[in-house]
C-alpha cells in the first residue's frame, strides 16, 4: 500500500507562496485559516532557507492519539483526516502537533473556535466522495481522481514533492546525489 | 465509503524504506525522469491501488461534463500554462497545466490564484464616473457616448495630441496592436505602456 | 531593450527560460527572480543543480533569489556599468576573451578595450563597493563556466545609465562568447505578462509596430498595411512635424499638463485614457497627481478600479470595467519570445465588457470605424493576420493565429530542453514560434543569432543593421559585416553579408508587403537582415561605449566630479529632462540613504489585481520599507514601527518598517504595488464602493526620483535617494 | 440580622450594573451561538519549531496521556461522592430544625438574587463541563460544540455576577480558629443529634466552598480563557493551563456536588431558606452558633 508524504526540498524552496494560494484557491479555505503555510530562517542573511510546511500526515500522529472524540482518523494511505460532523473544536490537536498544522476558524468574540481544519492532501473527507458537503466542508478530493495534492502540482520550482513515500524518498535521495551536496529535508528523517 | 478508517492505529505500521542510490547512472536517469513533468510523477506517486479502488466511486468525476479550457497566466512574462476547469459557462476551478513545457503546472502565488481574477468581488461591476464627488453608475452606452464626445472636444479644441494614451502590457499582442494602431489613426505619438518603465 | 538591440539587432530575450537548463554558469544582475519570475527559478535551479553552474547575484540587497546564490555580490545601487566593464576588462586582460568568436562576428573590440581598461579592479572597488578581490574571483567565474547566461530586469536598466548597463552586459557575453550558443546569451526577464508583445506592436511613443520607428517609410508601410491613404494619415495629425516626433512616455507624460519642465508640443495635454495601466508605477507619483486634477478628462479601461481612480479628486474621470484576460482571447508573448494563444475561459463577467468590444464601439464613435477595421472581420483572428502581416522586421508573420493556436492546444508534444516538438501535429517547431518565424513553415528561433542551425531552421547570424563599414574617433575603419566563414549552414554566401534588398523593386525585406524577399533569402540559406558583426561600440549613442557616469541623485558626492552625468537634453520625448543640472552633490547631506524599489511575489505591478485577492491581500497586507538592523537602531527605528520616507522631490510617504538584513545600512528598499494611500492620508474613500481592495498602502513612487535614461527615458527608480524619520 | 447597605441607591445601582453586565454576556453568548461556525477573519501563528528536533516525538508526550485520563480522574468523582452521600443519606439521615419559632433574616433580598443566578450560571458550566469531558460517548459533533460555547459563556457571566455575592459575602467567609474545630467533627454530620457546631454565619465546609467557587472560578476563568485561545501561549504553557483547568475543576466538582447534597438533602430546609432568606432560629443557633444574631 502506498503511504502518501510530503517533502519540501529547502534547497528549492523559494518561498514564493504557489502552494499556499494554491491550496486556498483549490480548496475554498476561508481567510485566515493556512493549511499550508511556507516558512523563512534566516531571512536576508546568507543560509536563508525557506520551507513549505503543512499537516506532516505523521505515521504516530499525536493529533489522533490526543483527539477526545476520536475525529481524527488515518487511511490506510496514512492521510490523516478530520471528521468535521465529530469534532467539537477542544483544541487538543493544535496543543499536540509539532507542526502547528490544525488550523482553527477564530473568531473576535471571546475567541469563538469552530471545528478543527487541516490540510486533506486534497483527498476530501468522509463525507461522500465528490459531494458538495465534502467539497464545502473539505475542499477538492484530487486523490480520488487520480491526481496530485494542488500544493505540490502547483509548486513553482517542484521543491515540494507530494504522493507515495518511497518515490518521494527515492527522487529526494538522487536530487540530493546529483547535487553531490548534503541537502536535508527538514522533518523528513523524523517525522515518519 | 471508499477507504477504511484507521482509527485505532495509534502505532502504525508504515515505515520508510530507505534507498540511497549513489550510482550516478541511476540517479540521473531518474532525476531527469521526475525533471521531465509532474503529470508523469503524479501517475508514479499515487500508485494505481489508490486510483483503481476510488474508480468505483459512484461519481467519477468531481464536476461532470466540464471541460478544460488552456490559457496563459496574466502575472509575468514567463507565460506559465492554466487549464481552467469550466462547467456550464463557469470557471469551477483551476486545473494544473503539468504538461506545459515552460512552468510543467508551476506557478508562483499569483497564478496560483489566477481564478480570482474573475472570481474577485473586488472587479468593477459596472461603467461609473464621478458626479460631485461620488461616484455614479451609468450604462455602457452613456459611458462611452460622453468620454468619446468630450475626447473628440479636446481634440477639436486642443489638437490630436491634447490627449495621452497609456496602453497596456497586460492585453494581448492583437488588442496591444489595436491600441497602437487607436493612437495613429487619432493623429498622435503620444501613447506608451509600461515596457518604458 | 534599445542598447541590446542597438548591439545585435534584436531587443529582447535572445535564449529562452528553458534553454537556461543549459547554462554553465548564471549570472543575474539586478533581478530577482525568485519573485519576479518565480517559475524560471525551475529552470535556473536545474542548471544550478544538475551542471553545478554558479548562480552568481550581483544586486543592492539580499534578495530571496540571492538565498539560492553559490556567490552573492552586494553592489552599489548605479554602478552595474563600472562593475561589467570592470569584469570586461579583468577578462580581457587575462587573455580569457572568446578571441576566434570577437575576431569574426564581433565589431569595435578595441576601441571598447581601451575604455574598458579604465575599469580595474581598484576602480571598481571605490566605484560599486565590490572588494577588488571579488571582482577578479567573479571574472575568473565567467571565464571558466561557459556557456554562461547573463539574466537582469529592471534592477539593470531603470537608471539614468540604463541603456548603458544592457550594453555593457551585452559586451561581457560577447567578449565571452556566450552569444548564440545553447546556454549562453542575454535573458532578459521581462515584467508584465505580454510585455515583449506588447512591445513587439510598440505601444510606445517612438515607433510604430514591430519596431519600425516613426519616420515616413514605415508610416507609408503601416499604412499599406492598413489599407488607407497616407495623406489621410498625415491629415489626421497636427502637421508632419508631429507624425515624425517621438510623443510623450509613460514615465514623463505628465509633465505634458504640469509643466515644470519645458515641453515642446503645441499643446498642454488635456486628456488621459489608461487603458489597462497603473499610474502608480509611474516616478515621483505626487506629480503625477497634480496631474490628473489638471485634466480636462481621465478615463480608466481596467477590470480593477486601481489607484488612479482613488488618486483623482475632480470630477473628470470615467472606468469602464474591461473584463480580464481570460475572459477574452488572443495571442500573448512571453518573454522567450514564445507566442501562445490565451483561449477565453468564461464570458465577461459583471457588466464588464472585452477590450476588442470597448475598442470597437470607442473607434465607431470616433468615425473612423470603416478605416480602422478595414481588414478586420473576425476578431481576434483578423486582427493576428493584420499585424502579421505587417510585423516583417521580427518575423511575426509566420506566427498565424492557426499556428498559435495550434501549438497551444498542443503543449504536451514540447520538449522541455529544447523546446521542440517531438511527433505530433507541430513536429520540428519550436514552443511558441519564438520570433523571428519567418515563414508559415519556419518552425521559430528559439536561440537568436545561433549560426550552428539553417535558417530555415531557426538558426540566425547577427542583424546588419548599422551599415556596412564604420570609422571610429581612432580613425580605424572596420567592416561590419562577419567575417568570412561564419554562416548559418546552407547559406549561399559563405560569410557577412547586408541585409536583403530590391528582390522587389524598391523594397527591401522589411517593406515587402509580399513577403517575397524574405522567402528569397530563406531559400537562399540566408537571413533576409543581413549578416554582421555586433558592435560593442554605439556611435549614435551618447557613451559609443558605455561608462560609468554617477546617479544623478549620488549618494557619492565625490565621485561626481570624475563620473558626471550628461548634459541636459532639451527636447527628450517632448520634454526638457535635466540631466547635468539635476545632478547635485550637496544632496546627499540632507536624503542620506539611497532607495530602491522592487517586486514581491505575492503582488503584481501597481496591485490592483494582486491587492483584489484575499488570499494574496493576506500574505502581504502592508506597505513597508526595509530597512538595515544597524541603521534602524541607530535611528531608533523598530520592526513594525511607522517611518516617514521623504524624497528631494517632496514626495513623502507613511510606511511601516521592516528591520531587516536585506538591505545595507545605506540603502532603503520598498516594493512598488501598494497604492490607496496617499502622503500618509487614505485614500480608501475615493474607491467606488465595494471595489476597494483588501490591501492598500503608500505608493513607493510618491518618492521615488527624478532621472531618466538618456536613450529610452525609462524611470531611475533604482537610484534615487531619501531621508528616513520616525513617524 | 439583615445586610444593611449604605443606601438603597447604591443597591439599585449594584443591581443594575451587574445585571446589565450580566446581561451583555449572556447577549454576546448569544451572538455567538448564532453566528458560530462563521468564517473567521484572522488566525494567529504557531510558531514553527524549524527543523524539528529528532525528539518530535516527545513533543506531546505529557500531553497525550494526560488528555486520556481526564474522563478517568471525572467519573470516579461524578460515581463516588455521590455514593457516600447516598450512604450518608440513609445512614444518618438528614438534620432535621423546626420551622416554628423565631425566624431570623439570613440571606438579604440581594444576595438571593445573585446567588440564584450564580448557581444557574454555575450549574450550566459544571453540566456543559461535564458533556465536554465526556464528549466521546456523547458523539462528540455540534452538541458538544455548543457545550462548549454554553460552557464559555455562561463563564463570562459568572465571572461578572460573581463580584456582588463576594463582596456582601466576603467578611463572613474569612477563616476562623474555630474552623479547625468544625473539621475535626466534619460539621456534625456523622451524629444523628442536633449537636450544635462551631460556625459563624457560614461554617468551614461554605467557606471552602465559597472561596473554591469565586477565587477558584476566577482561576478556572483565566486558564480557560487562554485555553480558548490555543494560539496565545506556547504549548507547555496551555499544556499546564490545562492541567490547572481540570484539577481544579475536579475540587470544584466535588465540592459543587457536596453543596448540591447539602442544600438539597442534608439540611432540612435550606432550600427554602435560600428562596425566602429566613431560617429557623433553632437550626441558626445550633449550625451557625458563634454567630452573633
Amino acid at each position: 500500500m502506498a503511504r502518501m508524504r510530503f517533502l519540501c526540498d529547502i534547497e528549492r524552496c523559494i518561498d514564493c507562496n504557489g502552494c499556499v494560494v494554491a491550496c486556498k484557491e483549490g480548496n475554498g479555505v476561508p481567510v485566515g485559516i493556512n493549511r499550508r503555510r511556507v516558512v523563512t530562517i534566516n531571512e536576508g542573511r546568507p543560509g536563508e532557507r525557506s520551507l513549505s510546511i503543512s499537516c506532516m500526515h505523521c505515521s504516530n500522529a499525536p493529533c489522533i492519539a490526543v483527539c477526545p472524540v476520536k475525529a481524527i482518523y488515518q487511511r490506510e494511505d496514512g492521510i490523516v483526516l478530520v471528521n468535521k460532523d465529530i469534532c467539537i473544536g477542544c483544541g487538543y490537536c493544535f496543543i499536540a502537533c509539532p507542526f502547528g498544522a490544525p488550523q482553527f476558524p477564530k473568531g473576535d468574540t471571546f475567541g469563538k473556535r469552530g471545528v478543527m481544519d487541516k490540510c486533506t492532501f486534497c483527498a476530501g473527507g468522509p463525507a461522500p466522495t465528490f459531494s458538495e458537503k465534502e467539497r464545502r466542508l473539505y475542499g477538492q478530493n484530487r486523490i480520488a481522481e487520480g491526481k496530485v495534492p494542488l500544493c505540490a502540482a502547483m509548486c513553482s520550482t517542484k521543491a515540494l514533492l507530494a504522493g507515495d513515500g518511497d518515490k518521494i524518498s527515492q527522487i529526494f535521495q538522487e536530487r540530493v546525489a546529483r547535487r553531490g551536496t548534503g541537502a536535508k529535508a527538514p522533518g523528513w528523517s523524523v517525522a515518519y | 465509503m471508499a477507504f477504511k478508517r484507521a482509527v485505532n492505529e495509534k502505532r502504525s505500521k508504515a515505515k520508510v524504506t530507505r534507498k540511497f542510490t549513489l550510482n550516478p547512472k541511476v540517479a540521473r536517469r531518474s532525476f531527469l525522469k521526475i525533471a521531465a513533468a509532474s503529470a508523469a510523477f503524479a501517475g508514479l506517486s499515487l500508485g494505481p491501488k489508490v486510483v483503481r479502488r476510488l474508480e468505483a466511486d459512484e461519481k467519477k468525476a468531481p464536476y461532470p461534463g466540464s471541460k478544460i479550457v488552456r490559457t496563459v497566466c496574466t502575472h509575468c512574462a514567463v507565460g506559465c500554462g492554466i487549464k481552467a476547469e469550466v462547467q456550464n459557462g463557469v470557471w469551477v476551478r483551476q486545473e494544473v497545466a503539468s504538461d506545459h513545457p515552460v512552468s510543467r503546472g508551476g506557478h508562483c502565488c499569483k497564478g496560483a490564484g489566477a481564478i480570482d481574477m474573475v472570481t474577485s468581488e473586488k472587479r468593477l461591476k459596472s461603467p461609473m464616473k464621478r458626479v460631485n464627488g461620488k461616484w455614479q453608475k451609468i450604462s455602457w452606452g452613456e459611458a462611452l457616448d460622453e468620454v468619446c464626445k468630450r475626447l473628440l472636444e479636446i481634440r477639436e479644441k486642443h489638437g490630436p495630441d491634447a490627449v495621452h494614451w497609456n496602453g497596456s502590457a497586460k492585453v494581448s499582442n492583437e488588442m496591444a496592436y489595436l491600441q497602437r494602431k487607436l493612437a495613429a489613426f487619432w493623429g498622435t505619438n503620444n501613447i506608451d505602456h509600461q515596457a518604458r518603465i | 531593450m534599445a542598447g541590446v538591440a542597438n548591439t545585435w539587432g534584436y531587443g529582447a530575450m535572445t535564449n529562452s527560460m528553458n534553454d537556461i537548463r543549459h547554462s554553465k554558469c548564471i549570472f543575474m544582475l539586478g533581478s530577482n527572480a525568485a519573485e519576479a519570475h518565480p517559475v524560471a527559478m525551475q529552470h535556473i535551479l536545474y542548471a544550478k543543480e544538475v551542471n553545478n553552474a554558479p548562480l552568481i547575484v550581483v544586486d543592492p540587497r539580499f534578495t530571496k533569489l540571492a538565498a539560492k546564490a553559490t556567490d552573492y555580490v552586494r553592489i552599489r545601487p548605479g554602478t552595474d556599468t563600472a562593475f561589467v566593464m570592470g569584469l570586461v576588462n579583468e577578462i580581457v586582460t587575462n587573455g580569457w576573451h572568446d578571441k576566434d568568436f570577437i575576431q569574426k562576428r564581433v565589431a569595435g573590440f578595441p576601441e571598447m578595450c581601451e575604455k574598458a581598461s579604465h575599469y580595474t579592479p581598484e576602480v571598481v572597488e571605490d566605484i560599486t563597493g565590490i572588494p577588488a578581490s571579488e571582482v577578479k574571483r567573479i571574472a575568473r567565474i565567467l571565464a571558466t563556466h561557459r556557456p554562461g547566461t547573463v539574466i537582469w530586469c529592471m534592477g539593470a536598466t531603470q537608471h539614468s545609465i540604463g541603456s548603458s548597463n544592457t550594453r555593457a552586459l551585452c559586451i561581457l557575453q560577447l567578449v565571452l562568447g556566450n552569444m548564440g550558443v545553447s546556454g549562453g546569451g542575454t535573458n532578459i526577464f521581462r515584467g508584465h505578462d505580454n510585455v515583449q508583445g506588447a512591445t513587439d506592436m510598440c505601444v510606445l511613443s517612438h515607433s510604430l509596430p514591430a519596431y519600425y520607428g516613426i519616420k515616413d517609410g514605415s508610416w507609408k508601410h503601416w499604412c499599406r498595411v492598413w489599407d488607407v491613404d497616407y495623406e489621410w494619415m498625415k491629415s489626421r495629425f497636427h502637421s508632419k512635424e508631429y507624425m515624425n516626433k517621438k510623443g510623450f512616455t509613460l514615465a514623463r507624460w505628465y509633465q505634458g499638463v504640469i509643466q515644470e519642465d519645458k515641453i515642446n508640443q503645441y499643446t498642454p495635454i488635456k486628456a488621459v485614457v489608461f487603458w489597462g495601466c497603473a499610474s502608480n508605477s509611474q516616478s515621483q507619483y505626487h506629480k503625477l497627481k497634480k496631474a490628473l486634477d489638471l485634466l480636462d478628462l481621465v478615463v480608466i479601461i481596467d477590470p480593477f478600479p486601481t489607484m488612479t481612480a482613488a488618486a483623482c479628486a475632480k470630477d473628470n474621470v470615467y472606468l469602464l470595467p474591461s473584463s480580464s484576460q481570460y475572459e477574452t482571447e488572443g495571442s500573448v508573448t512571453s518573454s522567450s519570445r514564445q507566442i501562445q494563444w490565451r483561449f477565453k475561459v468564461v464570458d465577461p463577467v459583471h457588466d464588464s465588457k472585452d477590450d476588442y468590444w470597448i475598442m470597437n464601439e470607442m473607434v465607431k464613435r470616433f468615425g473612423f470605424h470603416d478605416k480602422f477595421y478595414k481588414n478586420i472581420k473576425k476578431i481576434p483572428d483578423d486582427i493576428t493576420r493584420e499585424l502579421c502581416k505587417g510585423s516583417l522586421t521580427i518575423g511575426y508573420n509566420g506566427a498565424l493565429p492557426e499556428r498559435i493556436k495550434k501549438h497551444t492546444l498542443n503543449w504536451e508534444t514540447f520538449d522541455v530542453d529544447t523546446l521542440k516538438a517531438r511527433g505530433g501535429p507541430c513536429d520540428g517547431e519550436y514552443y511558441g514560434l519564438p520570433w523571428p518565424c519567418w515563414t508559415e513553415t519556419h518552425p521559430g528561433t528559439p536561440i537568436l543569432y545561433d549560426i550552428s542551425k539553417p535558417v530555415a531552421k531557426g538558426g540566425l547570424p547577427f542583424r546588419a543593421r548599422f551599415g556596412t563599414e564604420h570609422t571610429y574617433w581612432n580613425g580605424r575603419k572596420e567592416n561590419l559585416l562577419a567575417a568570412e566563414g561564419v554562416y548559418n549552414p546552407g547559406s549561399e554566401v559563405k560569410g557577412g553579408y547586408p541585409e536583403f534588398k530590391n528582390i522587389v523593386p524598391g523594397t527591401n525585406w522589411k517593406t515587402d508587403l509580399s513577403q517575397k524577399t524574405i522567402k528569397e533569402a530563406i531559400k537562399r540559406g540566408m537571413a533576409p537582415f543581413g549578416n554582421a558583426r555586433a558592435r560593442c561600440v554605439c556611435w549614435n549613442f551618447p557613451d559609443q561605449v558605455p561608462v560609468h557616469r554617477e546617479p544623478l541623485h549620488s549618494p557619492r558626492p565625490d565621485l561626481v566630479a570624475k563620473y558626471p552625468t550628461y548634459p541636459d537634453k532639451k527636447d527628450q520625448y517632448r520634454v526638457y529632462t535635466r540631466f547635468k543640472s539635476e545632478q547635485r552633490p550637496e544632496l546627499v547631506k540632507k536624503f542620506p540613504y539611497v532607495l530602491i524599489t522592487g517586486r514581491m511575489v505575492e503582488h503584481m505591478g501597481g496591485g490592483a489585481e494582486t491587492r483584489s485577492n484575499k488570499y494574496l491581500a493576506e500574505l502581504k497586507p502592508h506597505m513597508y520599507a526595509e530597512i538595515n538592523v544597524r541603521l534602524a537602531n541607530n535611528l531608533g527605528i523598530r520592526n513594525g514601527d511607522m517611518i516617514w520616507i521623504e524624497s528631494p522631490e517632496q514626495g513623502r510617504i507613511k510606511v511601516m518598517a521592516k528591520v531587516t538584513d536585506r538591505v545595507d545600512e545605506k540603502t532603503i528598499f520598498l516594493p512598488f504595488h501598494f497604492g490607496g494611500m496617499f502622503m500618509g492620508k487614505s485614500l480608501e474613500a475615493n474607491y467606488p464602493k465595494g471595489t476597494e481592495p483588501y490591501a492598500i498602502g503608500e505608493p513607493a513612487n510618491i518618492v521615488t526620483n527624478y532621472g531618466y535614461d538618456i536613450i529610452t527615458q525609462i524611470q531611475g527608480t533604482k537610484e534615487g535617494l531619501c531621508q528616513v524619520s520616525k513617524a | 440580622m439583615k445586610f444593611n447597605l449604605t443606601s438603597n441607591h447604591l443597591r439599585v445601582l449594584l443591581y443594575t450594573v451587574f445585571l446589565t453586565a450580566a446581561g451583555a454576556s449572556a447577549l454576546a453568548a448569544n451572538y455567538i451561538i448564532l453566528n458560530f461556525g462563521n468564517i473567521s477573519t484572522t488566525q494567529a501563528f504557531k510558531a514553527f519549531p524549524f527543523l524539528v528536533s529528532p525528539k518530535w516525538e516527545a513533543y506531546a508526550n505529557d500531553f497525550i496521556p494526560f488528555v486520556h485520563a481526564i474522563p478517568g480522574m471525572v467519573w470516579p468523582i461524578l460515581v463516588f461522592i455521590p455514593l457516600i452521600f447516598l450512604i450518608h443519606f440513609f445512614a444518618i439521615g438528614p438534620k432535621n430544625f423546626s420551622e416554628d419559632g423565631e425566624r431570623i433574616l439570613f440571606y438579604g433580598a440581594f444576595t438571593r438574587f445573585f446567588h440564584w443566578i450564580n448557581a444557574i450560571l454555575f450549574s450550566l458550566i459544571v453540566i456543559t463541563g461535564l458533556m465536554i469531558v465526556f464528549s466521546k460517548a456523547l458523539g462528540g459533533g455540534g452538541l458538544i460544540q455548543n457545550a462548549r460555547l454554553i460552557h464559555l459563556s455562561c463563564a463570562y457571566a459568572f465571572i461578572v455576577t460573581v463580584i456582588p455575592l463576594f463582596l456582601v459575602w466576603l467578611k463572613d467567609m474569612i477563616p476562623m480558629p474555630h474552623d479547625v474545630k468544625w473539621f475535626l467533627i466534619l460539621g456534625g454530620y456523622l451524629s444523628k443529634k442536633a449537636t450544635t457546631v462551631p460556625a459563624g454565619k457560614f461554617n468551614a465546609g461554605q467557606k471552602i466552598w465559597f472561596w473554591l467557587a469565586t477565587v477558584g472560578g476566577a482561576v478556572m476563568f483565566y486558564t480557560g480563557f487562554y485555553l480558548s485561545d490555543i494560539t496565545s501561549r506556547p504549548q507547555s504553557e496551555l499544556f499546564s493551563l490545562l492541567k490547572i483547568h481540570i484539577i481544579l475543576g475536579l475540587f470544584i466538582l466535588a465540592l459543587f456536588i457536596t453543596h448540591l447534597y447539602m442544600s438539597l438533602f442534608a439540611v432540612k430546609g435550606s432550600l427554602k431558606s435560600m428562596i425566602s432568606g429566613f431560617k429557623g432560629k433553632e437550626e441558626v443557633k445550633c449550625l451557625h452558633s458563634k454567630m452573633k444574631i
